[in-house]
């Protein structure tokens, strides 16, 4: 399969998983973890690092997974019965996090090149070079494909399985719950999943592209859906959308293919919005003229 | 050895007054931004100078901060007018236009790096990081540009105190009433965007964040009085800036900047659990 | 009014992923054109940096194509990739990377490629015991700042460059060992250059620790105000600690590298300054990446030579 | 903390026992010592401030509060929770959410806990019926951010049908709506008192208490009076509540 197909396949694996954790943190107003998560990660970098003394970048996932859900429900629990807006939390516990692993950093391993950007962010260009073997060499396909594969998977069941709670617990989740639901369980689970999201996502492509995806194509989708399943599909559709048209203008300039699509999403906002923007505005002209006919005729 | 004891090294002190200057005028705008609900525009604002720097660079050819601080400003200013249109306009909530500006503006910095590495000049090499400093390395200069930047940040807040608080509380009330809205709402960027450029060659793209928002939670948890938490906020980035220059001054391996965000964090997460300890309690 | 939310889902799936599999079905179209011819039969070697590339173009002649992959004047942090470095390294017959991980996450990369193309890390071809160590099982990448070093890991790829390409005549073996003398004679004349240079002074202090090579291998004595890591931060500590080794020392320059920021410098300018200790800002040194290509000091050995005269011109200044 | 089977009247829905409320320093609630009967319309009324929604969070145990709340038969808040049904403040929820009017009356019969939650042809049913009581069944299909205060409010009372409950508790469903959808729940009210079921509303306009009410508890950072509306609805009571609210008087905020 070509490098390039393989390229497409992450970039559109990353945009589904991306996009369904951001759809729902979108409603949540946290639209902002996937940055929150990409700096916070740095702590559970060096204490991986500290544990396993190896550079082997797969030892840092889950270091950085743990980091990053920590952040996540940490944000969540602050900004839970509105102690603190969102946004000051998400704000508060990123940098101190950041500070934190900074100062491990400086203190423990000045000599070694321990930030997010060396040892886990990657860049979906290598995608299709770092491939899975068998022991007789035979190619199974790129590890970002395999790793997001199974990701997907596991979201997908945990969406489907508990759709009508995500919807709820999203939607009210006060009413949710006195009918009973442990509305924390909820945000926990989710937290984690974006967590997940969020780290694999950043070894196979990088920081940006996640972050761009975790909330540009869920708020192209709100500009217009009016149901979750609309959203959490059309979401993934302008995911898609963005990563063909970054990846191919990124081949046409000879640019950074990460960069690109995360430019890519938001001109495809841009776009979105302009379309309603015209075809409301036709609709409002054609009524307002047929109204005014009517009575003068 | 050192030759004094560091207690008497006036350079220190000099370089904690300077510190001192910023974190007081980020802590104030910060208690504004925080109010607005707009606490991560400094994160955002922070992101987007990165196109600004490359295109910078791409205009002059030259890593010179007179060329890289203009474009870092304006492509600065450009992210909150992006993040402000889509809250106005596209009627995006503030949390998802944050993240959109944030992560397209990065994307472009991003796009554009490579693009210019292509070039091949000497000159491009670390441009993504030439901007961010270290707060240990505060020069005589850029001190006195910090006194004359928190000065007018204290004189404009002070000159526009009633109308900020309006506008920060009710926009919609400021604007019926006959307020400068658009002014005030200039005003609040211009303040960021001044907090944000200085803060970001001391402390670096992310903890700059800090100094925005830390100061000014730890303050809202000890009083409800608007003016009582802008002092308060001062107190209490100065007290961090005092206390992360005394520890990094203390040995080897120990970063300014980080521990100032790290004690600045420990006020607002002592600010945090007093609250909800009383509620707890009673 | 009862509806089958499972059947939903799966019509509005096909729905959008019709379309999305006819955008997919214009790229393959799109991508099945655009696969270009190489431009010429010669085999194509991709190095990571340009130093690499530099000495690699004197051991294979014109046998090879030799492109580096981050190219001179970019430093390997902030290398982004743009879309045609895949294709690259994909056309590339032989990879040679520097190893020791100065190539961060791509280190991985170039690992899982080992297992389909001939991937050489320069640094196994050195000998592990002269490695500077950096921590846990981490060693300092810089190895080319030191010109023996570097040779002797030149001449180790020249022998493996004919057990892969055989002709009988050990060619590459033979071309590299004419650039190790060369190089040993940039040595010899750098030696005796800083030699000129009194004990008391071989002190070099700079913004990040990458003259370590260099000054083991001229035995000067060299200081960084960071460690290797660009996130770590430095303290005020470190800022008081290194003015008063500077007074004590009687430094009379520092410098500053081509590809970082010298804020950090200035402040210790000022330090010393304060102290009553005139203390001037060098020439820029080159390390992570060389200069402008064109210039003398575009290429390896001129960047050396450059650091060197450099070096003996400001801190031999009276 | 309401654990035990302890003593309760049979003709009681919820007794609360020296209830206590209070956020960061300020006691919002103090000291709730009262009945609130089976089978009737219970009104919770008092001034701004006066711990209404607090005294309602508390029931639902959503603020920490300290003293005793009971339920029928001595039950916990977990054990009724299959049998009640809570209206929130239609101001608390985002109206932009991507949901259909439908989808909302749905929750009502969500399962907490269940996988899936296939909903059942007798669910359907209940959203049905709880759709054309509050003649919303032509809205159905509708987005919920598309529709008028009093029509979202409806579509909150007829979640809260759905969930074919005994127990109802409502936080001012009255507030900022249309006369019509006003009638409407008046109406979708007695209904509810006329089978059975247990109604109590945070209210505070006071003229339409005696007309609607069987019962009424009048807050003022204390129980200030608790009893049968014709008892409590007198203007002495009344006057010694309110008036003393006035901004003059040192009272806590």
């Amino acid at each position: 399969m070509s490098d390039q197909l393989w390229i497409l396949c992450t970039g559109i694996l990353v945009a589904i998983v991306c996009a369904l954790p951001g759809s729902l943190l979108m409603l949540r107003r946290q639209a902002l973890m996937g940055d929150a998560i990409a700096h916070a990660v740095l702590p559970g970098i060096f204490w991986a690092y500290w544990v396993s003394g190896g550079a082997d970048s797969l030892i840092f996932l889950p270091g950085a997974a743990i980091s990053g859900w920590v952040a996540a429900q940490a944000i969540a629990w602050l900004s839970k019965d509105n102690r603190l807006s969102s946004d000051a939390s998400t704000g508060l516990v990123f940098t101190f996090l950041f500070a934190v692993g900074v100062i491990l950093i400086s203190a423990f391993s000045r000599q070694t090149d321990l930030d997010q950007e060396c040892v886990l962010f990657g860049d979906i260009i290598w995608v299709p070079l770092e491939v899975f073997r068998t022991e007789q060499g035979l190619s199974l396909g790129p590890q970002a494909v395999w790793i997001l594969c199974i990701t997907l998977v596991l979201f997908l069941a945990v969406i489907f399985i508990g759709f009508k709670g995500w919807m709820l617990t999203s939607f009210d989740p006060v009413f949710a719950q006195i009918a009973g639901y442990r509305v924390w369980l909820w945000s926990a689970v989710l937290m984690a999943m974006t967590s997940l999201s969020s780290v694999a996502a950043f070894r196979s492509v990088g920081a940006v592209l996640v972050i761009a995806f975790l909330a540009v194509p869920p708020a192209i989708a709100a500009l217009y859906t009016k149901s979750l399943r609309r959203q959490l599909w059309d979401s993934c559709f302008w995911g898609s959308i963005s990563t063909v048209s970054g990846w191919g203008l990124a081949l046409y300039w000879d640019v950074s293919i990460s960069g690109m699509m995360a430019v890519m999403t938001g001109v495809w906002f841009l776009i979105v919005w302009s379309f309603l923007r015209i075809r409301r505005w036709y609709k409002n002209t054609s009524y307002a003229t047929s109204h005014q006919a009517t009575p003068t005729s | 050895m050192p030759e004094s004891l560091w207690i008497h090294d006036a350079g220190l002190w000099w370089l904690l007054f300077g510190l001192i200057c910023i974190a007081v005028s980020c802590g104030l705008t910060g208690v504004f931004l925080t109010l607005k609900g707009e606490a991560l525009n400094g994160d955002v604002m922070a992101h987007g100078v990165l196109p600004g720097i490359v295109v910078a660079f791409m205009v002059s050819g030259s890593r010179d901060l007179i060329w890289l601080i203009p474009g870092a400003a304006l492509s600065g200013a450009a992210t909150l007018w992006a993040k402000r249109w889509l809250v106005a306009t596209a009627k995006v909530r503030p949390d998802s236009a944050a993240a959109i500006t944030l992560s397209v503006f990065y994307g472009l910095g991003i796009v554009l790096l490579s693009k210019v590495r292509q070039s091949g000049t000497a000159a491009q090499a670390g441009l993504d990081r030439f901007l961010f400093g270290s707060a240990a390395a505060m020069l005589t200069d850029e001190v006195w540009i910090a006194v004359i930047l928190t000065l007018s940040v204290v004189i404009l807040i002070s000159a526009y105190y009633k109308g900020l608080t309006v506008f920060v509380f009710d926009p919609e009330y400021a604007a019926v009433a006959g307020f400068p809205v658009q002014r005030l709402s200039f005003l609040l960027t211009f303040l960021t965007l001044i907090c944000v450029i200085t803060g970001v060659q001391l402390l670096g793209v992310v903890l700059v964040a800090s100094l925005l928002v830390a100061p000014a939670v730890a303050a809202s948890a000890w009083t409800h009085a608007l003016h009582i938490r802008l002092i308060l906020a001062s107190i209490f980035a100065c007290m961090a800036v005092l206390g992360g220059g005394l520890i990094s001054a203390s040995g080897d391996g120990l970063p300014t900047g980080p521990w100032v965000v790290v004690i600045l964090s420990f006020f607002a997460f002592i600010g945090i659990g007093k609250k909800y300890f009383v509620r707890k309690l009673r | 009014m009862k509806y089958q939310p499972v059947f939903c889902i799966w019509v509005s799936a096909i729905r959008i992923y019709r379309n999305a599999l006819l955008v997919a079905g214009i790229c393959l179209l799109f991508i099945g054109c655009s696969e270009t011819k190489p431009e010429s039969d010669k085999k194509l070697i991709v190095t990571t940096t340009g130093m690499l590339e530099e000495g690699l173009s004197s051991i294979v002649a014109d046998d090879f194509r030799v492109v580096a992959l981050i190219g001179s004047g970019t430093d390997p942090h902030s290398y982004k990739p743009s879309a045609s470095d895949l294709k690259l390294l994909r056309s590339a017959d032989i990879i040679i990377y520097n190893g020791l991980m100065l190539e961060g996450r791509m280190t991985d990369i170039f690992t899982a490629l080992s297992s389909e193309k001939v991937v050489w890390n320069f640094s196994h071809g050195l000998d592990s015991t002269r490695f500077i160590s950096a921590g846990l099982e981490v060693f300092d990448p810089h190895v080319w700042m030191d010109p023996v070093l570097w040779s002797e890991g030149m001449l180790h790829i020249g022998k493996r460059l004919d057990l892969e390409y055989p002709n009988g005549q050990n060619t590459y073996a033979l071309r590299a060992s004419t650039y190790q003398r060369a190089l040993l004679r940039l040595d010899s004349s750098i030696r005796l250059a800083l030699d000129t240079v009194p004990a008391s002074k071989r002190i070099l202090v700079t913004s990040h620790d990458a003259f370590q090579y260099f000054g083991r291998a001229y035995q000067w004595q060299t200081l960084g105000l960071q460690g290797i890591s660009t996130t770590g931060d430095i303290g005020i500590s470190e800022i008081r600690n290194m003015t008063d080794f500077i007074i004590q020392n009687k430094i009379q320059a520092v410098f500053p590298e081509a590809s970082v920021s010298d804020r950090n410098l200035q402040a210790l300018l000022e330090a010393c300054k304060r102290r009553g200790h005139v203390l001037t800002l060098g020439t820029p040194l080159f390390t992570d990446a060389a200069g402008a290509a064109g210039t003398p000091e575009g290429t390896y050995s001129g960047m050396l030579k450059f650091n060197q005269e450099t070096l003996c011109r400001e801190i031999l200044r009276p | 903390m309401s654990g035990n089977t302890a003593s309760i009247k049979s003709n009681t829905a919820i007794a609360l026992q020296a209830v206590q409320v209070s956020y960061d320093a300020i006691v919002a609630l103090d000291s709730v010592t009262t009945d609130i009967p089976l089978g009737q319309m219970t009104a919770i009324i008092g001034p701004n401030g006066s711990g209404k929604s607090s005294l309602l969070k508390a029931i639902l145990q959503l603020v920490p509060y300290s003293g005793r709340i009971t339920f029928a038969q001595g039950i916990t808040l977990e054990q009724m929770r299959p049998r009640l049904a809570y209206v929130p403040q239609r101001i608390l929820v985002d109206w932009h959410f991507p949901v259909s009017v439908q989808d909302v009356v749905a929750m009502g019969r969500y399962k907490p806990g269940a996988f899936f939650n296939r909903l059942s042809a007798q669910d359907y049913e209940a959203i049905k019926e709880a759709l054309a009581e509050t003649g919303l069944t032509a809205f159905a299909k509708r987005p919920v951010g598309a529709l008028s205060g009093g029509q979202q409010q409806r579509v909150f009372i007829a979640r809260a049908l759905a969930r074919k409950a005994d127990l109802f508790i409502l936080d001012e469903p009255f507030s900022g709506i249309d006369s019509a959808s006003e009638e409407n729940i008046w109406q979708i009210a007695k209904a509810l008192t006329a089978a059975g079921k247990t109604l109590v509303m945070v209210h505070h306009d006071l003229q339409s208490v005696a007309q609607h009410f069987d019962h009424v508890i009048l807050l003022n950072g204390y129980c200030a009076a608790a009893g049968p509306v014709h008892e409590v609805m007198q203007p002495e009571v009344l006057n010694a509540v309110y008036y003393s609210r006035l901004p003059s008087s040192p009272q806590h905020a």
